[in-house]
């Protein structure tokens, strides 16, 4: 569909908007050393976003072009119609989001939840995970109380003993685990199940189609970052490090706990796919959407061809390609 | 060509009027509206150019009301006022009204209170600030023209009040009482001025007053109000001060003449009210 | 009289309906994306269908009705505490120089700063919700009634001396009444910032209550919800306040001379 | 043993004030404190029991300003107030004073702004309600009893403001000029009325009032003040209305003596003030 | 007099000086986790630390100029058009029927509900930021605006009319002057309250300003740096209200009869 506002903009482009998170992935390392502001021709505008449903705003607003959110806002971006398309997936959720339960509880499993206390971020991929691993493990959501916490006020419920579990991600993550708790299951596993969730990569429509040999420049540079991270992974952290104003060896250790995946494996049917044959991510995105529906939270769950269409992997494959 | 019959310079006919919602706290979901109070009943008054009318009346009985009603500031219930025929719908500045309370505006020295008027109807300064000065010396403040209201006596606030109206120019003047609050001394020479101005100037006056004294001895009418609701009991013309035999000193006040007059007046507003009744 | 009332009363009515148009037209026309504007007739199914199913398994009446238990609560609380307090610091300089500080101090923060530490003292459930409330409702009381004591004329704290009545029966029948219409302004400043602090004292913990929905839709674009939370909102603040202003013309039904 | 002295009921001490600041709006950054205006300048009042002290002088000298001293609204620059020579240093209900201006309380009925006194300094309302009757009707005000102020006409405000500080039975009562605002008629009325009660009564009364006739009608000593800062000019023995002779008419003030003295206060206050001078 | 002062300004600060205490007790004691109530060290450490190298990039002052642009330009703004809307309210009662609804219609509105909107409208640089804050201002001062000139008794108006001043120079020479106080008043809760509303403005597309400093230092747990924006904030916002309290002792020099 057609974007009312910033239609304008793509007629004479004097810079680039890219939305960003503060997630420790090679969005910020290529940030930090500036690759974008040399390779793309135009300058670079860059705005921190908390959450992926902001980020859905600002591009249906047209005021950011490139951005980063997590899968289910993604998802919520296909339902509710925000024109953008999904060409790049900046790292899969591993350890860095787990649900955490008290050292000493009698909860082994995810069933023996029934009648806790549990929270999470609604609308976050720990939500989204909670409710999966629930699922999974034949639990109904009102057979316990799950409760909308973001991360801070968590910790201090979880240091208050208000709740008995919660699915956080770092550094309160940590921070929970240190005032005795546990893993109880991470959302690495989840997705090993195949509930993956990921921080998605998404460009605005109008933009893709007026400048794409900028996007394919961005998406060379992300490559180019994720590389970095996998070989020479102590500079990537310095990067990150100085970007979120944290000490080298906690950016290493929030870095290392996520899995990022070069172009190849982006392009491979495991998860974007190539144009014309939609990979896996397809798959996550729908049942994700059918989640969400069931929640209450869309009206309607977004079909395959929505979704497929949603998805395009053309770029990533044409800025692969040399 | 006939010669033109000059309409008064201010009538007031048949005015009646009362206030609404009975006494006491107004309730919120009084069902039956509360009787009105009727305070003026038909007055009929015929005021000329160059008429000085006194208005005296028992506490409470409608003079402040009545004078209101001439400003423009109450519509009365029944009846209307005409300002040289026109009739008046509001107030204005050729109809200046002196308050029986002061009332200055408490953010303005008392240089600018009395310039109010003409300063913020547009007139140019150099315009105004002789007649401020000339008031400022009649009222004896000249010495508190950067005074504030909050550091002055009652009775130097009412004189503020008095230079401000006449600093208008208004060739209606409509005074609720403004000497009451001065010493016997000031009083007797702002009558003096008071009179001095009304033959320079030959503007018309209408004066609330407690004083059947001053009444007599300023006015060349004296208009008595029966007690509430008012009506005119009567009218006396007095002629101690009236514009023909020039300027008369004080003594004029312990004149036979005066003294039988003073006692008519009195006469008229005791018969009226019987000793400790109702006021 | 009557008749003006109902004039300006038709001149109100007449304003909202404008609004109303000005939504409609503005939407039938394709002026806004509807991901933002949504049309009146979708925000209207929204809204039966969060009153008859509700949302989230809650019905809109039951997302309001603890929504204004936190609000009422809080703010009630305030009222009681802020006001009397502002009224001492009004009158009593050394009271007002040990208080005005700490008050000056805290008001400027934003809830969402020490909503942690509220979590921390008072957990999860309602009482910390109706704290930060409170929080937000003190400091527009506290001014407001002190500033309506300092306005009031010297001359009639003067007269009360005069008839011997000091102290707190000075407090009681003079202070107080005097500075009603500045408290009751101060009322309905306060009871507008309250109700804006709702949706921050409904992110966490809550999965009921008016903000919480508004709060929950906007993280999944649902604009039409969004909508329905907010006009909810919107109508029952602008029944909150004439509440307060009946209140005050019932309460304060004489005019200073 | 010897006879106990009685100390003076209400005595002022060489007593001095001015006001501070100067004239006009308070400069935040002003340098230097302006100087300061003199107002009150070495007053001694000695003030007995029974005694009824009249207070004559300019508009503007400080007669309001002094009150307020003896009040205790005010801690005078220089000497000290005693009341039955215990010194005075705040206000109380048994030297209750009546300000010029009637600063009723505005949300009060007639009734409850007259009962406010006795009422919230904890007498039984048994005690209090045959006086506050009793002063209705005193003032007139019976059929004003559930008015708010605003529905009072200024002279009625003046009675019921008169009315509420008599119903605190104070021992002495301080009056600004209560009958300012009142017409002829019920100025008189109250003049005698207020004569009844101190008879009655037995208390003590300094009254302010703008009247040498009034001051020489109702009091037994009368104080005359010289202009700003002021001073006491003289003080004259009036016996037209003492204790010993009983009740006596108004007649009195047509007197041959009465007249005398009256141009006798009169001429000291003349000659105090050169006509047009700054007052 | 100014003896007073003194020890009234001494017991200021020894309010403030005793809170500072507490803390430092509460911290020294470890009555709470240092997660949530650092010490007052490790505060002043990371003061120092903002003070010189700066939060991502950007030093505290920096953080402090870019967050008062948007505070002052909103509430200057709101100044400059709600108190003279807040004045005709308060004497014409047509415009009042126009205008009340609609502004109490969107008070109650929490900002976070439709900051969406002013995005969309506005775009996420500083417009939309200093549009929430002109908003989040605008309802406080209109209503304390009208609600002073309601107050002003009706005798002075009649004097100014009779006075022959009428119409537009009536509002300028005696209401609005009448109703300064009231609407400093207003004045100094609507600052609070704008602060309050910054860090919802930062909450999107910011990468400065304290507000947008407090609530990323949430995100990771930094509650020394938290600490430092809260005082920041408490500081500069004690020293507006400071500032609009000295223009009110300038402005309104005399006190009502
Ligand atoms: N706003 C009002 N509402 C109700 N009644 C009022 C109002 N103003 C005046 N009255 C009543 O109207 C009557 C006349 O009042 P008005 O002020 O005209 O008297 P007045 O002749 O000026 O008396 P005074 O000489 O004491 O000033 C009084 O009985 C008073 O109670
Ligand atoms: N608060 C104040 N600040 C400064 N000056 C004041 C203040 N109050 C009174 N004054 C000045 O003190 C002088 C005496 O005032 P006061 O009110 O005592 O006079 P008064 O004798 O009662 O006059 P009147 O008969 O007019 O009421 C006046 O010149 C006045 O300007
Ligand atoms: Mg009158
Ligand atoms: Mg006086």
């Amino acid at each position: 569909r057609p974007v009312a506002a910033g239609g304008a903009r793509e007629r004479g482009l004097t810079r680039v908007v890219i939305g960003y998170q503060a997630i420790p992935n090679g969005e910020l390392v290529a940030k930090q050393l500036g690759w974008h502001e040399e390779t793309l021709g135009v300058p670079v505008h860059w705005v921190q976003f908390n959450s992926g449903s902001e980020l859905n705003a600002a591009i249906a607003a047209g005021s950011v072009d490139l951005g980063l959110g997590g899968s289910s806002t993604t998802v919520v971006a296909i339902a509710q119609g925000v024109p953008a398309r999904v060409i790049w997936i900046h790292n899969i959720i591993g350890e860095n989001e787990a649900l955490v339960v008290r050292r000493g509880s009698d909860i082994r499993t995810v069933a023996d939840l029934r009648g806790r206390t549990v929270s999470a971020p609604f609308g976050a991929t720990t939500h989204y995970h909670l409710l999966t691993a629930l699922q999974l493990a034949g639990v109904e959501p009102a057979e316990l109380r799950v409760l909308d916490m973001p991360p801070t006020e968590m910790l201090a419920a979880w240091l208050r003993g208000d709740i008995d579990a919660g699915f956080v991600w770092e550094p309160t993550l940590a921070a929970m685990l240190e005032a005795d708790g546990r893993v109880l299951v991470s959302s690495g596993e989840l997705a090993a199940q195949g509930f993956l969730t990921g921080d998605i990569g998404i460009a605005r429509t109008g933009f893709l189609e007026q400048h794409p040999d900028i996007v394919v420049q961005y998406l060379r540079n992300q490559m180019r970052a994720v590389t970095m991270i996998q070989t020479e992974p102590n500079r990537a952290a310095a990067a990150i490090a100085a970007e979120l104003s944290l000490d080298g060896a906690e950016a290493r250790r929030q870095m290392d706990s996520l899995v990022f995946l070069d172009a190849a494996q982006q392009l491979s049917a495991a998860y974007l796919g190539r144009d014309g044959a939609p990979g896996e991510l397809a798959e996550v995105f729908l049942e994700t959407g059918r989640f969400l529906a069931e929640q209450d939270t869309i009206q309607m769950a977004p079909d395959r061809a929505r979704i497929e269409a949603f998805l395009a992997p053309e770029f990533l494959q044409r800025a692969a390609q040399d | 060509m006939q010669p033109r019959i000059e309409p008064p310079v201010l009538e007031a006919r048949s005015v009646s009027h009362g206030y609404a919602g009975g006494l006491g706290r107004r309730r919120l979901f009084a069902r039956t509206p509360s009787a009105r109070l009727p305070v003026i009943e038909s007055v009929d008054l015929c005021v000329h150019r160059g008429d000085f009318v006194a208005i005296v009346g028992p506490s409470g009985c409608g003079k402040t009301t009545l004078i209101r009603i001439l400003a423009g500031l109450i519509q009365p219930d029944h009846g209307q006022v005409l300002d040289c025929g026109v009739a008046v719908t509001g107030a204005d500045h050729n109809r200046s009204l002196v308050f029986q309370h002061p009332h200055l505006f408490p953010w303005l020295t008392v240089e600018q209170n009395i310039a109010f008027g003409p300063r913020h109807r547009g007139t140019v300064r150099g315009d105004y600030q002789p007649l401020v000065e000339e008031l400022l010396s009649l009222v004896g403040l000249e010495g508190f023209r950067t005074a504030l209201p909050q550091q002055l006596s009652g009775g130097m606030k009412q004189r503020v009040s008095l230079a401000r109206a006449l600093a208008n120019r208004p060739h209606i003047l409509l005074l609720d009482e403004p000497l009451g609050a001065l010493d016997a001394l000031t009083r007797e020479r702002m009558q003096d001025e008071l009179r001095t101005l009304w033959r320079r100037t030959g503007c018309t006056v209408v004066l609330i007053t407690h004083s059947v004294e001053e009444a007599l001895y300023l006015a060349n009418r004296v208009v008595v109000l029966s007690g509430r609701p008012a009506r005119i009991l009567t009218e006396i013309g007095a002629t101690f001060s009236s514009n023909g035999h020039g300027a008369r000193g004080r003594e004029v006040k312990s004149s036979r003449e005066f003294l039988t007059v003073r006692e008519e007046v009195l006469e008229h507003i005791w018969s009226e009210q019987p000793a400790g009744g109702s006021i | 009289m009557s008749g003006d009332k109902a004039r300006y009363r038709a001149l109100s009515v007449a304003s909202v309906l404008l609004l109303v148009l000005v939504w409609w037209g503005v939407t039938h026309l394709g002026l806004v994306e509807p991901l933002f504007v949504p049309s009146p007739r979708a925000v209207l199914n929204s809204f039966v269908d969060v009153t008859v199913r509700g949302y989230r398994g809650v019905t809109l009446f039951e997302h309001l009705a603890h929504s204004m238990m936190r609000v009422l609560t809080g703010f009630l609380l305030a009222v009681v505490t802020a006001v009397p307090l502002g009224i001492v610091m009004g009158r009593h300089r050394v009271v007002r120089a040990i208080c005005d500080p700490l008050i000056e101090l805290y008001r400027p923060l934003p809830p969402l700063a020490y909503y942690t530490l509220l979590i921390v003292w008072m957990g999860i459930e309602d009482s910390s919700k109706i704290a930060l409330l409170y929080l937000a409702a003190f400091p527009p009381l506290a001014i407001s009634s002190m500033a309506a004591v300092e306005r009031i004329p010297e001359h009639r704290i003067e007269c009360a001396r005069c008839l011997g009545v000091r102290g707190f029966a000075l407090l009681r029948t003079v202070v107080l009444p005097s500075a009603l219409p500045g408290i009751f302004t101060g009322l309905r400043v306060a009871i507008g910032f309250t109700y804006t602090t709702l949706v921050s004292s409904e992110i966490v913990a809550a999965v009921n209550g008016i903000g919480w929905l508004v709060l929950d839709a906007g993280r999944f674009l649902r604009t039409d919800l969004i909508f329905v939370g907010i006009i909810t909102m919107a109508a029952t603040g602008l029944l909150l306040d004439r509440l307060i202003r009946l209140l005050a013309a019932m309460v304060v039904p004489w005019s200073e001379e």
